[in-house]
């Protein structure tokens, strides 16, 4: 099977090992993923603020790459999956702003017709690959390791297309094929505070901490999530969390890592070596 | 606003779901293209497909048919015949020129006075899109060979022989 | 095609009338202009406008001008024939005139309702009066057809609304056979402990129709049935019912219930249907004790002997009636009747579609349904309040509108939860001393006393929050909120969110059609709204009546109702049916179709067309022959018929001709 | 405590304002809302708050276009969308939030110093002249613009950042940003054409 691979801002920063281990893995399961040529910022939450045509326009420029050729693209951020589909949906069904943005593409010699599919690799895992043909790949389970899934807001609403907006499992059956037990708790689709640890942190801290604190309490060794700034947001300001409210410390991977370690590639392909909390103790005391 | 062409198109309803779903859309208040006047028949089984020819050589622009979900005839099983027999038709009016929407079969229940509003609305702004249809001019001659014809036909009738021309 | 066009010279004399309906349409529609465009159409020599064409100065104009103005054809332009074509053939028949010699335009909901250029609409209201004047000097004088109808009727559905239909049709004299699904009539009021606004018992009510039921002599009962087959017409239906097997003989069991007791399970180890699955049945149960008929069953299910055919029945050794016939098979009855009553009833909405009130993932989350047996003194807990755990709770949170008013479930509000609602916390309060929560979006008391009585919860200190609830979970952010399910809603009131823990979460759950009610539809012929719920012929005027003359329908089949409207429906379905019945004839619309037999060619084209085989052909004469008693008027065949020889009366040929001319004029 | 005159009047009231929310992508639904309060209470951030969100729903549904543009609300939302998914009447909240925070940007009456709308207008401009977004050059030109006090709480975090290899100082940026540039000149084109056309 063939995809793109549309990586958006956070991949290539911050979220650099949520790349390294979604290409390891990929590639260790024999799933070709090539780079979107020449791709552009999607315009995440903020553009939208500021101008929504151009914000459309902006995902469309991505898209009409996209769409020279017949394959479905991956978006592993949840803001570019979700800003993607958003335009998805708002081409459809707005034919004004579809002639402006479409307009406005061929004004630089681009189009598009609205043919591209936008997917999640976990949407891709779990039924492309399927959890059968998954639990074949796994050599080193990870027994006794109890996980809170963590599935973050812009994944599974409004878009999603594999999952349930209220009660999303996809994460969780991939947990349990990884060989590692799934934590049940009722947060794992609450905000994580999303860019407002960084713009108003006496509320953002607030968020992450709610969601680290919660997820120890229930007996989780680590946060598995599926986007890199809940994946920043929960790993990266736990310092600040300790200071404000308690010390938690409990490691976030994101659930490419974990199945890349159930399939025993190498820590250092899976960066896993590039959390701020160390997952070492999680890893090794189940 | 600019003068655009307002196609007209002739509808036959049957009475028991689509005639109602529109009544529905009338109670309700919904608003939609003036450009559809509805023929009530009992039946969608009942449209013999010369009224739909009918309607479009005396000017029409559009036909509309509706009748009730397949399953839910209100005798049984009417509207299957329609459909087949509506098959039929439209492959013979491609034949004639006549496409892209300018026939159309709806099911309409008694409850989807929405639907009514949406397909007369949707198929108002199609047939517009496409333009006059203009048949009569187009068949005058036709019309003047089917006048002899008949004329034809009309004295050998009379003249006690059977026919079976139509 | 004939093109046999009536001669100008020999055109009958038309009268022409167009309704303003007050200005309904007149304020969309040019009248005036309309009256002035039909006078100059050739054959029309009276044209008239008015203010109300149905009111009776409106009808007795008409029957002058036909007298005095020899009218031989009327046409009128006002409203849907749905509501006002009987009315104006009648205002024709006392001028003197067929009442088929008449044609209705519908300008009201088909023009002026739903158009907003005036221009346009009064353009097409010209359209479709032309067409009418066109087609009404093809009419032909006919006559309606009358048929006797059968005095028998069945009611379908043995809840509240199917036993008062069936006991006010069968004192009125009437043979009804009631046909219930379940094993025992009563529905869902049966599992109800108290009603509201009175809280009188629900047994203490009920339970006295249900025997009422059993014992009239005119009525047979058939529980565990369900219709398979409907087929005729009004007056004349026959009905085909399947009976399921009970493995007890009805007419012997007693229902003493020693069987019960001799069951080889000695403990009822059963999830119990009746109690909502929080009670426990053996493989031979009975649903309650004031069951009816009152007459145990076995289920096939869970009994040994038929899962293992290793059982020494001791069931039926126990019973001295030997009552027991394991050899029992489904068996089907055929019934003829002239009416049929629909109760069908409602299902209540599954809160696993909501999961985000966690039902199932919490076993504190319970349904209303599931409370009504919790908190009545026969169900599993003698009427004690307690939780699956066997604990009692402190505080109990019931959350409205779970499954109503939501886009993403019903639409629809479901009228009777906000009433049971209250009851509930009523009773919880009164049986638990619990504290106790009502999460509403909107208070809807709209009944008899219903206002009274949410008055008096306000004053038992029942609390009342008005928000719609987000979500239960078991996330404590407080000491307080630890082991409680926390319910956050915003109390919209006071303008910000709360969060409150409690130990019991009763959801009130809406009502929905049930699952098989398209099915149901189907096989009667008759139809549904989007919804889901059977569709009355008019939601005002014939609230009982279905499309389907004959079939009536009446309580939460048709909409969500509470038990006095249901009842009140069910006396009007049951008056419906009566007079149909009395009057002892039904007249059929004319509409049937005949063959001309000079113009059949004998092709036989239309003789499978016809779905009640009403086309024969005659062997003899080589021609085809309509039997106009079993025609329904459809149509197909005139439609089909090659050579033009079959005649749909009201809808001929040149009629519909006429009709498609007038419109493109 | 000082008294506070609580009456509103019609004339206070902007009757265009409900209008205009209809109009947009995402306002179409409202008129609906039957102020349950689902959206409030499914908001993980309701309180903080100055109205909740079915409060904004309301005031901007009745034309209080001062106190719904002007409030924190708008700013506060962090687009998660859980309110969305829960309207009853399907109504797009988060959409709403969206076009009230531009129209407050456009009217200019969003808190000066407020890091939410700088960020949007910075993270606007970085896309214009590479076409990406370098994280950590955003997140310092922010707070140097709004708050560079606060900066410093967050030089942890950037050591943090630097020792595992996630911080990059060299913008990212397209091949062709002739391309994207005249994609988005295109929009201001048809903007101005427009404003031009509505005024004649």
């Amino acid at each position: 099977m063939k995809y793109l691979y549309f990586p958006g801002c956070s991949l290539k920063g911050t979220g650099r090992a949520y790349e390294e281990s979604f290409l390891a893995v990929f590639k260790a399961l024999g799933l070709e993923v090539r780079e979107l040529e020449d791709w552009n910022c999607c315009g995440a939450t903020a553009y939208m603020s500021v101008d929504e045509t151009k914000s459309y326009a902006l995902a469309g420029r991505n898209l009409a790459i996209a769409e020279r050729e017949d394959l479905d693209v991956i978006a592993p951020c949840s803001a570019c999956y979700l800003v993607l589909n958003k335009t998805q949906h708002g081409l459809k069904d707005n034919p004004e702003l579809r002639r402006k943005v479409v307009n406005a593409l061929k004004s630089a010699g681009l189009d598009y017709k609205g043919k591209v599919r936008v997917r999640h690799p976990l949407d891709v895992l779990i039924n492309d690959v399927g959890v059968e043909k998954l639990a074949k790949f796994i050599k080193n389970p990870l027994k006794g390791l109890k996980i809170a899934p963590y599935y973050g807001c812009q994944v599974v609403r409004p878009y999603s297309t594999f999952d349930d907006q209220y009660n999303p499992v996809t994460m969780d059956k991939l947990i349990e094929a990884v060989g590692a037990e799934c934590v049940s708790w009722p947060l794992k689709t609450r905000c994580c505070g999303g860019s407002l640890t960084g713009t108003l942190p006496e509320v953002g801290l607030k968020l992450a901490y709610i969601l680290v604190k919660e997820a120890k309490k229930r007996g989780a060794a680590a946060v598995v999530t599926l986007c890199p700034l809940c994946q920043f947001n929960l790993d990266g300001y736990q310092d600040q969390i300790a200071r404000k409210f308690e010390r938690v410390d409990i490691p976030t991977l994101y659930f490419t890592q974990i199945l890349g370690l159930a399939m025993g590639l190498p820590e250092s392909e899976l960066g896993i070596k590039r959390g701020i909390i160390s997952a070492q103790a999680a890893l090794a005391g189940r | 606003m600019n003068e655009q062409f307002e196609p007209k198109i002739v509808a036959f309803f049957c009475n028991w779901c689509t005639y109602t779903a529109a009544d529905l859309a009338g109670v309700s208040r919904l608003k939609y293209a003036p450009n559809v006047s509805v023929i009530r028949v009992m039946c969608s089984g009942r449209v013999d497909p010369q009224f739909v020819l009918d309607a479009f050589a005396r000017g029409a622009d559009g036909v509309l048919l509706g009748g009730c979900h397949p399953g839910d005839c209100h005798y049984a099983e009417g509207n299957y015949k329609t459909l087949r027999r509506m098959r039929m038709l439209e492959r013979m009016l491609k034949g004639m020129g006549i496409h892209d929407g300018r026939f159309r079969l709806e099911w309409i229940s008694g409850a989807e006075g929405d639907k009514v509003k949406a397909v007369i609305n949707d198929m108002t702004k199609k047939v517009r899109a496409l333009g006059p249809l203009d048949l009569p001019g187009k068949f005058k001659e036709w019309d003047k060979e089917m006048e002899e014809l008949e004329a034809h036909v009309n004295k050998d009738s009379k003249k006690g022989e059977t026919t079976h021309a139509r | 095609m004939s093109e046999n066009k009536p001669k100008q010279e020999n055109l009958p004399r038309i009268g022409f009338y167009v309704c303003h309906c007050g200005s309904n349409i007149s304020s969309m529609v040019d009248v005036a202009a309309v009256q002035k465009y039909a006078a100059g159409l050739p054959g029309v020599v009276v044209s008239r406008d008015y203010k109300y064409m149905c009111s009776d100065p409106g009808q007795e104009m008409i029957a002058k001008d036909i007298k005095e103005h020899k009218l031989e054809r009327l046409v009128v332009s006002a409203c849907s024939p749905n509501l006002h074509e009987e009315t104006f053939r009648k205002a024709a028949a006392r001028g003197g005139l067929n009442p088929f010699y008449f044609q209705m335009v519908n300008i009201r909901e088909h023009v002026a309702w739903v158009h907003t250029d005036k221009k346009a609409a009064t353009e097409k209201a010209m359209q479709l009066v032309s067409a009418a004047i066109a087609r009404v000097a093809f009419h032909q004088a006919l006559d309606k057809k009358r048929v006797p109808v059968d005095p028998n009727v069945m009611v379908v559905g043995g809840g509240i609304a199917g036993i008062h239909a069936a006991l006010t049709l069968a004192n009125a004299g009437k043979k009804v056979t009631l046909v219930e699904r379940e094993a025992t009539i009563g529905g869902h009021m049966a599992l109800f402990d108290k009603t509201f606004p009175t809280l009188d018992c629900a047994a203490c009510i009920l339970t006295p129709k249900m025997s009422a039921v059993k014992a009239h002599p005119n009525i047979t009962l058939w529980t565990y049935s369900e219709v398979e087959k409907v087929e005729g017409y009004v007056g004349n239906y026959k009905v085909t019912v399947k009976r399921k097997p009970r493995y007890v003989k009805e007419d012997l069991c007693v229902g003493c219930m020693e069987c019960i007791d001799a069951c080889v399970f000695k403990e009822a180890k059963f999830a119990d249907k009746f109690n909502q699955g929080l009670g426990k049945r053996k493989p031979v149960y009975i649903d309650f004790p004031q069951a009816t008929p009152k007459v145990v069953l076995i289920d096939k299910d869970t009994c040994l002997h038929f899962k293992t055919g290793k059982c020494k029945q001791s069931c039926a050794t126990a019973c001295d009636r030997k009552a027991f016939d394991f050899n029992q098979k489904e068996e089907t009855k055929e019934l003829q009747v002239g009416a049929i009553v629909l109760a069908t009833g409602f299902k209540a909405f599954d809160p696993a579609r909501s999961p985000q009130y966690g039902y199932g993932r919490y076993p504190g989350v319970y349904t209303a349904l599931e409370i009504e047996r919790l908190v009545n003194a026969s169900g599993p807990t003698s009427g004690e309040i307690t939780l699956r755990d066997g604990k009692h709770p402190k505080a109990v949170g019931i959350i409205h509108c779970v499954g109503s008013r939501d886009a993403k479930t019903n639409k629809w509000c479901s009228r009777v939860c906000c009433m049971y609602s209250l009851k509930l916390a009523h009773l919880i309060k009164e049986h638990s001393g619990a504290e106790v929560y009502n999460f509403y979006i909107d208070m809807r008391a709209p009944g008899k006393a219903y206002e009274e009585f949410y008055d008096k919860l306000l004053g038992e200190g029942v609390h009342f929050i008005r928000g719609r609830v987000d979500e239960v979970t078991d996330w404590a952010m407080t000491p307080d909120e630890e082991g409680k399910l926390v319910l956050r809603v915003e109390d919209t009131l006071a303008g910000f969110v709360r969060r409150i823990p409690v130990d019991m979460v009763v959801l009130s759950t809406g009502l929905e059609p049930q699952a098989d009610a398209q099915e149901v539809r189907r096989r009667f012929n008759i139809g549904c709204g989007t919804e889901g719920f059977f569709q009355e012929r008019h939601p005002k005027l014939a609230p009982v009546n279905t499309f389907t003359d004959g079939i009536y329908i009446a309580g939460a089949c048709q909409a969500p109702r509470d038990i006095p409207d249901t009842v009140a429906q069910a006396g009007a379905a049951a008056a419906e049916a009566l007079a149909l019945i009395d009057a002892g004839f039904v007249e059929l619309e004319p509409n049937t179709s005949h063959v001309i037999e000079d113009e059949c060619c004998g092709c036989k084209s239309c003789v499978p067309l016809c779905p009640y085989s009403a086309i024969t052909f005659d062997e003899v004469k080589k021609k085809a022959v309509i039997n106009e008693v079993l025609c329904k008027g459809c149509g197909v065949c005139a439609a089909a018929c090659p050579s033009g020889s079959i005649v749909q009366n009201l809808f001929d040929d040149d009629e519909i001709f006429s009709e498609i001319r007038g419109i493109l004029k | 405590m000082p008294l506070e005159q609580k009456v509103k009047y019609e004339g206070d009231c902007d009757p265009e304002f409900a209008k205009w929310v209809v109009g947009e992508i995402g306002g179409e639904n409202l008129r609906h809302c039957i102020q349950c309060g689902i959206c409030s209470a499914a908001c993980p951030l309701s309180l903080y708050m100055d109205y909740t969100p079915r409060r904004i729903i309301n005031l901007a549904r009745e034309g209080f276009r001062k106190e719904v543009l002007s409030s924190f609300t708008i700013w506060l939302c962090s687009s998660c969308y859980a309110c969305r998914v829960e309207c009853p009447k399907e109504i797009h909240i988060t959409d709403i939030m969206y076009l009230l925070k531009r129209r407050a940007i456009e009217e200019g009456v969003y808190p000066r110093s407020f890091p939410i709308p700088v960020l949007a207008r910075e993270f606007g401009r970085m896309i214009f002249m590479f076409g990406r977004v370098n994280e950590t050059l955003l997140v310092t030109d922010l707070f140097l613009r709004t708050n560079w006090f606060k900066f410093l709480g967050m030089i942890g975090l950037g050591l943090n950042l630097m020792r595992t290899g996630r911080m990059s100082f060299l913008p990212d940026t397209i091949k062709r940003r002739g391309e994207l540039r005249k994609v988005l000149e295109a929009l201001d084109a048809e903007e101005k054409k427009e404003k031009k056309e509505a005024l004649s």
